[in-house]
Protein backbone atom coordinates (compact mmCIF):
# COMPACT_ATOMS: atom_id res chain seq x y z
CA UNK A 1 0.00 0.00 0.00
CA UNK A 2 1.24 3.29 -1.29
CA UNK A 3 1.53 5.77 2.11
CA UNK A 4 2.85 9.44 2.18
CA UNK A 5 4.87 9.84 5.62
CA UNK A 6 5.20 13.62 6.71
CA UNK A 7 7.78 14.29 9.57
CA UNK A 8 7.99 18.03 11.51
CA UNK A 9 10.86 19.46 13.58
CA UNK A 10 13.68 16.96 15.08
CA UNK A 11 11.73 14.16 12.79
CA UNK A 12 11.99 16.02 9.60
CA UNK A 13 16.11 16.78 10.77
CA UNK A 14 16.60 13.07 11.83
CA UNK A 15 14.85 11.98 8.50
CA UNK A 16 16.02 14.40 6.40
CA UNK A 17 12.73 15.06 4.70
CA UNK A 18 9.88 16.79 4.38
CA UNK A 19 7.68 14.00 3.57
CA UNK A 20 8.75 10.38 1.72
CA UNK A 21 6.36 8.02 -0.13
CA UNK A 22 6.69 4.66 1.27
CA UNK A 23 5.03 1.21 0.24
CA UNK A 24 4.22 -0.58 3.45
CA UNK A 25 1.86 -3.23 4.62
CA UNK A 26 1.26 -1.16 7.74
CA UNK A 27 -2.12 -1.32 8.87
CA UNK A 28 -2.17 1.32 11.36
CA UNK A 29 -0.27 4.17 12.15
CA UNK A 30 1.59 2.06 15.37
CA UNK A 31 2.93 -0.84 13.06
CA UNK A 32 4.14 2.02 10.60
CA UNK A 33 5.77 3.57 13.18
CA UNK A 34 7.73 0.61 13.59
CA UNK A 35 8.31 -0.05 10.69
CA UNK A 36 9.95 3.73 10.02
CA UNK A 37 11.92 3.34 13.22
CA UNK A 38 13.98 1.17 11.24
CA UNK A 39 14.49 3.12 7.91
CA UNK A 40 15.21 6.22 9.98
CA UNK A 41 16.97 7.16 13.70
CA UNK A 42 13.99 8.49 15.29
CA UNK A 43 14.84 7.93 19.37
CA UNK A 44 10.97 8.89 20.12
CA UNK A 45 8.65 5.87 21.58
CA UNK A 46 5.21 5.89 19.98
CA UNK A 47 4.13 7.28 23.04
CA UNK A 48 5.79 10.43 23.19
CA UNK A 49 4.45 11.06 19.17
CA UNK A 50 0.66 12.07 17.92
CA UNK A 51 0.11 10.78 14.45
CA UNK A 52 -1.89 12.72 12.56
CA UNK A 53 -4.03 11.01 8.87
CA UNK A 54 -5.28 13.48 6.06
CA UNK A 55 -4.82 16.62 8.91
CA UNK A 56 -6.75 14.99 11.81
CA UNK A 57 -5.34 13.60 14.73
CA UNK A 58 -6.09 10.13 15.22
CA UNK A 59 -5.71 6.95 17.54
CA UNK A 60 -2.17 4.99 16.75
CA UNK A 61 -5.01 2.03 16.16
CA UNK A 62 -6.94 3.75 13.71
CA UNK A 63 -6.89 1.94 9.71
CA UNK A 64 -4.74 3.36 7.68
CA UNK A 65 -5.92 3.13 4.22
CA UNK A 66 -4.25 3.82 0.66
CA UNK A 67 -2.61 7.04 -0.12
CA UNK A 68 -3.30 8.08 3.30
CA UNK A 69 -1.35 10.94 3.90
CA UNK A 70 0.49 10.08 8.08
CA UNK A 71 2.23 12.98 9.75
CA UNK A 72 3.87 12.27 12.86
CA UNK A 73 4.22 14.90 15.35
CA UNK A 74 7.14 14.98 18.02
CA UNK A 75 5.98 16.40 21.00
CA UNK A 76 5.01 20.32 20.59
CA UNK A 77 6.66 23.66 21.52
CA UNK A 78 4.63 26.80 20.21
CA UNK A 79 4.62 29.86 22.66
CA UNK B 1 -11.13 38.95 11.97
CA UNK B 2 -10.10 35.15 12.62
CA UNK B 3 -10.07 33.91 16.38
CA UNK B 4 -6.86 32.58 15.66
CA UNK B 5 -4.07 32.50 12.54
CA UNK B 6 -0.60 31.54 11.90
CA UNK B 7 1.07 34.70 10.87
CA UNK B 8 5.06 34.48 8.92
CA UNK B 9 5.14 38.37 9.04
CA UNK B 10 5.57 40.80 12.12
CA UNK B 11 2.10 40.99 13.61
CA UNK B 12 0.33 44.49 13.94
CA UNK B 13 -0.89 44.86 17.24
CA UNK B 14 -2.16 48.12 16.93
CA UNK B 15 -4.47 46.63 14.55
CA UNK B 16 -5.47 43.73 16.34
CA UNK B 17 -6.16 45.80 19.25
CA UNK B 18 -8.48 48.08 17.04
CA UNK B 19 -10.17 44.65 15.65
CA UNK B 20 -11.12 43.44 19.19
CA UNK B 21 -12.12 46.72 20.49
CA UNK B 22 -15.98 47.17 21.82
CA UNK B 23 -17.64 49.74 24.18
CA UNK B 24 -19.13 47.11 26.08
CA UNK B 25 -15.78 45.51 26.72
CA UNK B 26 -14.13 47.42 30.00
CA UNK B 27 -11.46 44.82 30.58
CA UNK B 28 -8.89 44.07 27.68
CA UNK B 29 -5.49 41.72 28.53
CA UNK B 30 -3.24 41.16 26.70
CA UNK B 31 -0.33 38.01 26.21
CA UNK B 32 2.64 39.00 24.31
CA UNK B 33 5.06 35.75 24.58
CA UNK B 34 8.44 37.39 22.95
CA UNK B 35 11.67 34.89 22.04
CA UNK B 36 14.25 35.61 25.38
CA UNK B 37 17.85 35.83 25.52
CA UNK B 38 18.25 32.96 27.18
CA UNK B 39 17.11 29.42 28.45
CA UNK B 40 17.99 27.11 31.03
CA UNK B 41 21.09 28.78 30.92
CA UNK B 42 22.28 29.03 27.36
CA UNK B 43 22.12 32.52 25.63
CA UNK B 44 19.59 32.58 22.89
CA UNK B 45 20.41 34.08 19.97
CA UNK B 46 16.93 33.77 18.04
CA UNK B 47 13.89 30.78 17.60
CA UNK B 48 12.94 29.10 14.47
CA UNK B 49 8.99 28.32 14.58
CA UNK B 50 7.73 25.10 12.16
CA UNK B 51 4.62 24.27 12.15
CA UNK B 52 2.10 21.50 10.86
CA UNK B 53 0.61 24.50 8.57
CA UNK B 54 -3.13 22.81 7.96
CA UNK B 55 -3.43 20.57 11.12
CA UNK B 56 -2.60 24.30 12.96
CA UNK B 57 -4.76 26.37 11.77
CA UNK B 58 -7.24 23.86 12.00
CA UNK B 59 -7.01 22.40 15.48
CA UNK B 60 -5.91 26.90 16.60
CA UNK B 61 -9.51 27.55 15.17
CA UNK B 62 -11.54 24.60 16.98
CA UNK B 63 -9.33 25.54 20.26
CA UNK B 64 -10.53 29.29 19.90
CA UNK B 65 -14.04 27.86 19.51
CA UNK B 66 -13.87 26.00 22.60
CA UNK B 67 -12.34 28.74 24.42
CA UNK B 68 -14.63 31.37 23.20
CA UNK B 69 -17.50 28.76 24.63
CA UNK B 70 -15.77 27.91 28.01
CA UNK B 71 -15.98 32.14 28.38
CA UNK B 72 -19.10 33.25 26.39
CA UNK B 73 -18.74 37.06 28.23
CA UNK B 74 -15.27 36.88 26.55
CA UNK B 75 -14.17 38.03 22.95
CA UNK B 76 -10.81 35.76 22.13
CA UNK B 77 -8.03 36.49 19.71
CA UNK B 78 -4.72 34.29 19.10
CA UNK B 79 -2.00 34.73 16.83
CA UNK B 80 1.29 32.97 16.68
CA UNK B 81 4.25 33.64 14.10
CA UNK B 82 6.22 30.99 12.10
CA UNK B 83 9.76 31.88 10.69
CA UNK B 84 13.06 32.81 12.08
CA UNK B 85 12.92 35.63 14.69
CA UNK B 86 14.86 37.25 16.51
CA UNK B 87 15.05 38.38 20.55
CA UNK B 88 12.26 40.78 21.54
CA UNK B 89 10.07 39.72 19.14
CA UNK B 90 6.32 38.47 19.74
CA UNK B 91 6.11 35.20 18.95
CA UNK B 92 2.97 34.22 20.34
CA UNK B 93 -0.12 36.98 21.04
CA UNK B 94 -3.28 36.33 22.74
CA UNK B 95 -5.81 39.41 23.08
CA UNK B 96 -9.22 39.04 25.60
CA UNK B 97 -12.34 41.71 25.96
CA UNK B 98 -14.63 41.57 27.85
CA UNK B 99 -16.89 43.67 30.72
CA UNK B 100 -15.51 41.59 33.08
CA UNK B 101 -11.96 41.41 34.11
CA UNK B 102 -11.42 38.35 36.08
CA UNK B 103 -13.21 36.34 32.77
CA UNK B 104 -10.79 38.27 30.46
CA UNK B 105 -7.70 36.90 32.56
CA UNK B 106 -8.93 33.66 33.20
CA UNK B 107 -9.58 33.61 29.83
CA UNK B 108 -6.27 35.00 28.49
CA UNK B 109 -3.70 32.57 30.53
CA UNK B 110 -6.29 29.14 29.14
CA UNK B 111 -5.86 30.44 25.44
CA UNK B 112 -2.18 30.88 25.94
CA UNK B 113 -1.34 27.31 28.32
CA UNK B 114 -3.91 25.56 25.37
CA UNK B 115 -2.37 27.05 22.28
CA UNK B 116 1.04 25.98 23.73
CA UNK B 117 -0.07 22.32 24.36
CA UNK B 118 -2.53 21.75 21.41
CA UNK B 119 -1.38 23.37 18.69
CA UNK B 120 1.17 21.77 16.50
CA UNK B 121 4.24 24.62 16.77
CA UNK B 122 7.43 23.72 17.04
CA UNK B 123 10.49 26.34 17.54
CA UNK B 124 14.33 25.34 17.23
CA UNK B 125 16.35 27.26 19.53
CA UNK B 126 19.50 29.26 18.48
CA UNK B 127 22.19 29.84 20.30
CA UNK B 128 24.86 31.84 20.64
CA UNK B 129 27.69 29.41 19.85
CA UNK B 130 25.67 28.55 16.69
CA UNK B 131 24.72 25.69 17.85
CA UNK B 132 20.38 24.70 17.35
CA UNK B 133 18.09 22.71 19.68
CA UNK B 134 14.50 21.17 18.97
CA UNK B 135 12.56 22.30 22.13
CA UNK B 136 9.85 19.12 22.42
CA UNK B 137 7.32 19.82 25.19
CA UNK B 138 3.99 18.47 25.51
CA UNK B 139 2.73 15.20 23.81
CA UNK B 140 -0.70 16.39 21.67
CA UNK B 141 -3.34 13.98 22.12
CA UNK B 142 -6.10 12.92 19.67
CA UNK B 143 -9.24 14.86 21.09
CA UNK B 144 -12.27 12.02 21.83
CA UNK B 145 -14.46 12.29 18.87
CA UNK C 1 10.30 54.92 34.80
CA UNK C 2 7.93 55.32 37.73
CA UNK C 3 6.32 52.00 38.83
CA UNK C 4 2.97 54.06 39.88
CA UNK C 5 1.77 57.82 38.01
CA UNK C 6 -1.53 59.25 37.79
CA UNK C 7 -1.46 60.62 34.33
CA UNK C 8 -3.90 63.61 33.20
CA UNK C 9 -2.96 62.75 29.24
CA UNK C 10 -3.81 60.01 26.93
CA UNK C 11 -1.22 57.04 28.29
CA UNK C 12 1.41 56.55 25.56
CA UNK C 13 0.93 52.78 25.81
CA UNK C 14 3.54 51.96 23.20
CA UNK C 15 6.36 53.73 25.11
CA UNK C 16 5.13 52.32 28.04
CA UNK C 17 5.73 49.14 26.75
CA UNK C 18 9.00 49.78 25.48
CA UNK C 19 10.48 50.69 28.88
CA UNK C 20 9.12 47.80 29.85
CA UNK C 21 10.65 46.30 27.39
CA UNK C 22 13.54 43.38 28.52
CA UNK C 23 15.18 40.42 26.76
CA UNK C 24 15.44 38.23 29.45
CA UNK C 25 11.58 38.48 29.74
CA UNK C 26 9.39 36.04 27.29
CA UNK C 27 5.69 37.01 28.99
CA UNK C 28 4.33 40.10 28.62
CA UNK C 29 0.80 40.52 29.95
CA UNK C 30 -1.02 43.69 29.84
CA UNK C 31 -4.11 45.20 31.41
CA UNK C 32 -6.24 47.87 29.33
CA UNK C 33 -8.76 48.74 31.66
CA UNK C 34 -11.28 51.09 29.45
CA UNK C 35 -14.59 53.18 29.81
CA UNK C 36 -17.47 50.96 29.08
CA UNK C 37 -20.21 52.50 27.30
CA UNK C 38 -22.84 50.62 29.84
CA UNK C 39 -23.63 49.87 33.34
CA UNK C 40 -25.60 47.90 35.66
CA UNK C 41 -27.82 48.54 32.79
CA UNK C 42 -27.66 52.19 32.31
CA UNK C 43 -26.09 53.69 29.11
CA UNK C 44 -22.70 55.50 30.07
CA UNK C 45 -21.47 57.97 27.93
CA UNK C 46 -17.91 58.98 29.71
CA UNK C 47 -16.18 58.32 33.28
CA UNK C 48 -14.49 61.56 35.22
CA UNK C 49 -11.76 60.50 37.07
CA UNK C 50 -10.77 62.40 40.91
CA UNK C 51 -8.13 61.18 42.84
CA UNK C 52 -6.54 62.37 46.30
CA UNK C 53 -3.59 63.33 44.04
CA UNK C 54 -0.76 62.85 47.16
CA UNK C 55 -2.04 60.09 48.75
CA UNK C 56 -3.29 58.28 44.90
CA UNK C 57 0.74 58.99 44.47
CA UNK C 58 2.04 57.67 47.55
CA UNK C 59 -0.10 54.85 48.00
CA UNK C 60 0.44 54.12 44.70
CA UNK C 61 3.87 54.01 44.61
CA UNK C 62 4.01 51.69 47.79
CA UNK C 63 1.84 49.43 46.64
CA UNK C 64 3.84 48.60 43.68
CA UNK C 65 6.77 48.68 45.68
CA UNK C 66 5.13 45.65 48.00
CA UNK C 67 3.66 44.35 44.61
CA UNK C 68 6.81 44.22 43.55
CA UNK C 69 8.54 42.46 46.73
CA UNK C 70 5.28 39.93 45.94
CA UNK C 71 6.22 39.12 42.59
CA UNK C 72 10.18 39.31 42.38
CA UNK C 73 10.38 37.64 39.28
CA UNK C 74 8.39 40.46 37.28
CA UNK C 75 8.67 44.42 36.38
CA UNK C 76 5.54 46.01 36.68
CA UNK C 77 4.07 48.93 35.94
CA UNK C 78 0.95 50.94 36.38
CA UNK C 79 -1.18 54.28 35.54
CA UNK C 80 -3.89 55.56 36.15
CA UNK C 81 -5.68 58.38 34.26
CA UNK C 82 -7.15 61.70 36.06
CA UNK C 83 -10.03 63.43 34.54
CA UNK C 84 -12.98 62.96 31.87
CA UNK C 85 -12.98 60.23 29.90
CA UNK C 86 -14.77 59.43 26.76
CA UNK C 87 -16.02 55.67 25.98
CA UNK C 88 -13.23 53.45 24.89
CA UNK C 89 -10.31 55.39 26.99
CA UNK C 90 -8.06 53.65 28.42
CA UNK C 91 -8.05 54.90 31.98
CA UNK C 92 -6.11 52.17 33.70
CA UNK C 93 -3.37 50.49 32.78
CA UNK C 94 -1.04 47.89 33.70
CA UNK C 95 1.76 45.72 32.47
CA UNK C 96 4.01 43.07 33.85
CA UNK C 97 7.10 41.52 32.23
CA UNK C 98 8.62 38.06 33.55
CA UNK C 99 10.47 35.63 32.11
CA UNK C 100 7.20 33.22 33.16
CA UNK C 101 4.08 33.57 32.07
CA UNK C 102 2.53 32.07 35.56
CA UNK C 103 4.20 34.92 37.30
CA UNK C 104 3.14 37.48 34.88
CA UNK C 105 -0.35 36.72 34.91
CA UNK C 106 -0.52 36.56 38.85
CA UNK C 107 0.90 39.88 39.02
CA UNK C 108 -1.01 41.78 36.67
CA UNK C 109 -4.00 40.61 37.82
CA UNK C 110 -2.90 41.33 41.68
CA UNK C 111 -1.71 44.21 40.36
CA UNK C 112 -5.18 45.85 38.75
CA UNK C 113 -7.40 44.05 41.96
CA UNK C 114 -4.81 46.44 44.30
CA UNK C 115 -4.49 49.65 42.75
CA UNK C 116 -8.59 49.53 42.22
CA UNK C 117 -9.23 48.68 45.87
CA UNK C 118 -6.42 50.53 47.55
CA UNK C 119 -5.84 53.54 45.66
CA UNK C 120 -7.88 56.73 47.02
CA UNK C 121 -9.67 57.42 43.61
CA UNK C 122 -12.80 57.82 41.90
CA UNK C 123 -15.04 58.07 39.02
CA UNK C 124 -18.05 59.46 38.34
CA UNK C 125 -20.18 58.21 36.05
CA UNK C 126 -22.31 60.71 33.31
CA UNK C 127 -25.01 58.87 31.62
CA UNK C 128 -26.51 59.36 28.23
CA UNK C 129 -29.97 61.42 30.28
CA UNK C 130 -27.31 63.42 31.42
CA UNK C 131 -27.36 62.59 34.80
CA UNK C 132 -24.43 61.44 36.99
CA UNK C 133 -23.29 59.73 39.82
CA UNK C 134 -20.72 58.72 41.88
CA UNK C 135 -19.45 55.10 42.61
CA UNK C 136 -18.19 54.00 45.40
CA UNK C 137 -16.78 50.21 45.65
CA UNK C 138 -14.22 49.69 48.34
CA UNK C 139 -13.54 51.47 51.78
CA UNK C 140 -9.70 52.25 51.99
CA UNK C 141 -7.66 51.14 55.27
CA UNK C 142 -5.43 52.20 56.90
CA UNK C 143 -2.45 50.01 56.63
CA UNK C 144 -1.16 48.52 60.20
CA UNK C 145 1.78 50.74 61.18
CA UNK D 1 -7.95 74.21 67.23
CA UNK D 2 -7.79 75.33 63.79
CA UNK D 3 -8.74 71.92 61.48
CA UNK D 4 -8.27 72.00 57.47
CA UNK D 5 -10.84 69.42 55.89
CA UNK D 6 -10.27 68.11 52.37
CA UNK D 7 -13.53 66.56 50.56
CA UNK D 8 -13.38 63.82 47.48
CA UNK D 9 -16.22 62.80 45.34
CA UNK D 10 -19.55 62.47 46.54
CA UNK D 11 -18.77 64.29 49.85
CA UNK D 12 -17.23 66.97 47.91
CA UNK D 13 -20.58 67.63 46.05
CA UNK D 14 -22.55 67.54 49.40
CA UNK D 15 -20.23 69.69 51.42
CA UNK D 16 -20.15 71.61 48.28
CA UNK D 17 -16.41 72.68 48.67
CA UNK D 18 -12.95 71.20 48.28
CA UNK D 19 -11.57 71.81 51.65
CA UNK D 20 -12.24 74.32 54.43
CA UNK D 21 -10.90 75.46 57.36
CA UNK D 22 -12.86 75.09 60.49
CA UNK D 23 -12.41 75.73 63.99
CA UNK D 24 -13.63 72.50 66.26
CA UNK D 25 -12.66 70.75 69.60
CA UNK D 26 -12.73 67.59 68.30
CA UNK D 27 -9.85 65.26 69.55
CA UNK D 28 -9.82 62.27 66.77
CA UNK D 29 -10.89 62.00 63.33
CA UNK D 30 -14.21 60.30 64.97
CA UNK D 31 -14.98 63.22 66.93
CA UNK D 32 -14.55 65.56 63.78
CA UNK D 33 -16.71 63.64 62.01
CA UNK D 34 -19.83 63.21 64.02
CA UNK D 35 -19.03 67.22 64.24
CA UNK D 36 -19.44 67.45 60.76
CA UNK D 37 -22.27 65.91 59.81
CA UNK D 38 -24.45 68.22 61.83
CA UNK D 39 -22.73 70.61 59.06
CA UNK D 40 -23.31 68.90 55.74
CA UNK D 41 -25.47 66.22 54.61
CA UNK D 42 -23.12 63.33 54.19
CA UNK D 43 -25.04 59.82 54.48
CA UNK D 44 -21.88 57.94 55.16
CA UNK D 45 -21.33 55.62 58.31
CA UNK D 46 -17.71 56.36 59.76
CA UNK D 47 -16.99 52.39 58.79
CA UNK D 48 -18.07 53.43 55.46
CA UNK D 49 -15.07 55.82 55.49
CA UNK D 50 -11.26 56.16 55.68
CA UNK D 51 -9.49 59.09 57.37
CA UNK D 52 -6.08 60.63 56.44
CA UNK D 53 -4.20 63.28 58.30
CA UNK D 54 -1.56 64.96 56.62
CA UNK D 55 -1.51 62.51 53.50
CA UNK D 56 -1.41 59.65 55.66
CA UNK D 57 -4.14 57.18 55.49
CA UNK D 58 -4.95 56.70 60.08
CA UNK D 59 -6.77 55.17 62.21
CA UNK D 60 -9.99 57.28 63.58
CA UNK D 61 -8.67 57.48 66.72
CA UNK D 62 -4.93 59.13 66.25
CA UNK D 63 -5.13 62.22 68.39
CA UNK D 64 -5.39 65.54 66.10
CA UNK D 65 -3.23 68.31 66.06
CA UNK D 66 -3.86 71.77 65.54
CA UNK D 67 -3.42 72.67 62.04
CA UNK D 68 -3.72 69.30 60.48
CA UNK D 69 -5.18 69.05 57.37
CA UNK D 70 -7.61 65.97 57.84
CA UNK D 71 -9.00 64.19 54.41
CA UNK D 72 -12.36 62.41 54.38
CA UNK D 73 -12.21 59.65 52.07
CA UNK D 74 -15.22 57.83 50.60
CA UNK D 75 -14.61 54.14 49.59
CA UNK D 76 -12.95 54.39 46.01
CA UNK D 77 -13.74 53.58 42.71
CA UNK D 78 -10.29 53.01 40.71
CA UNK D 79 -9.91 50.94 37.51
Amino acid sequence: MKLTVCYFASMRDLAACDRETIDSDATTPAELYRELRTRHPFPHRQSELAVAIDDEITPWETPLSAEAEVSLLPPVSGG
Amino acid sequence: MEAFALASERLDIDSLIRQLDDPAAGALVLFHGRVRNHHQGRAVTGLDYHAHMALAAREGSRLLDQLQAAHPTCRIVARHRIGMLPVGEVAFWVGVTSAHRAEAFAACEDCVRQVKSRVPIWKKEHYSDASTAWLEQTVLKAEPL
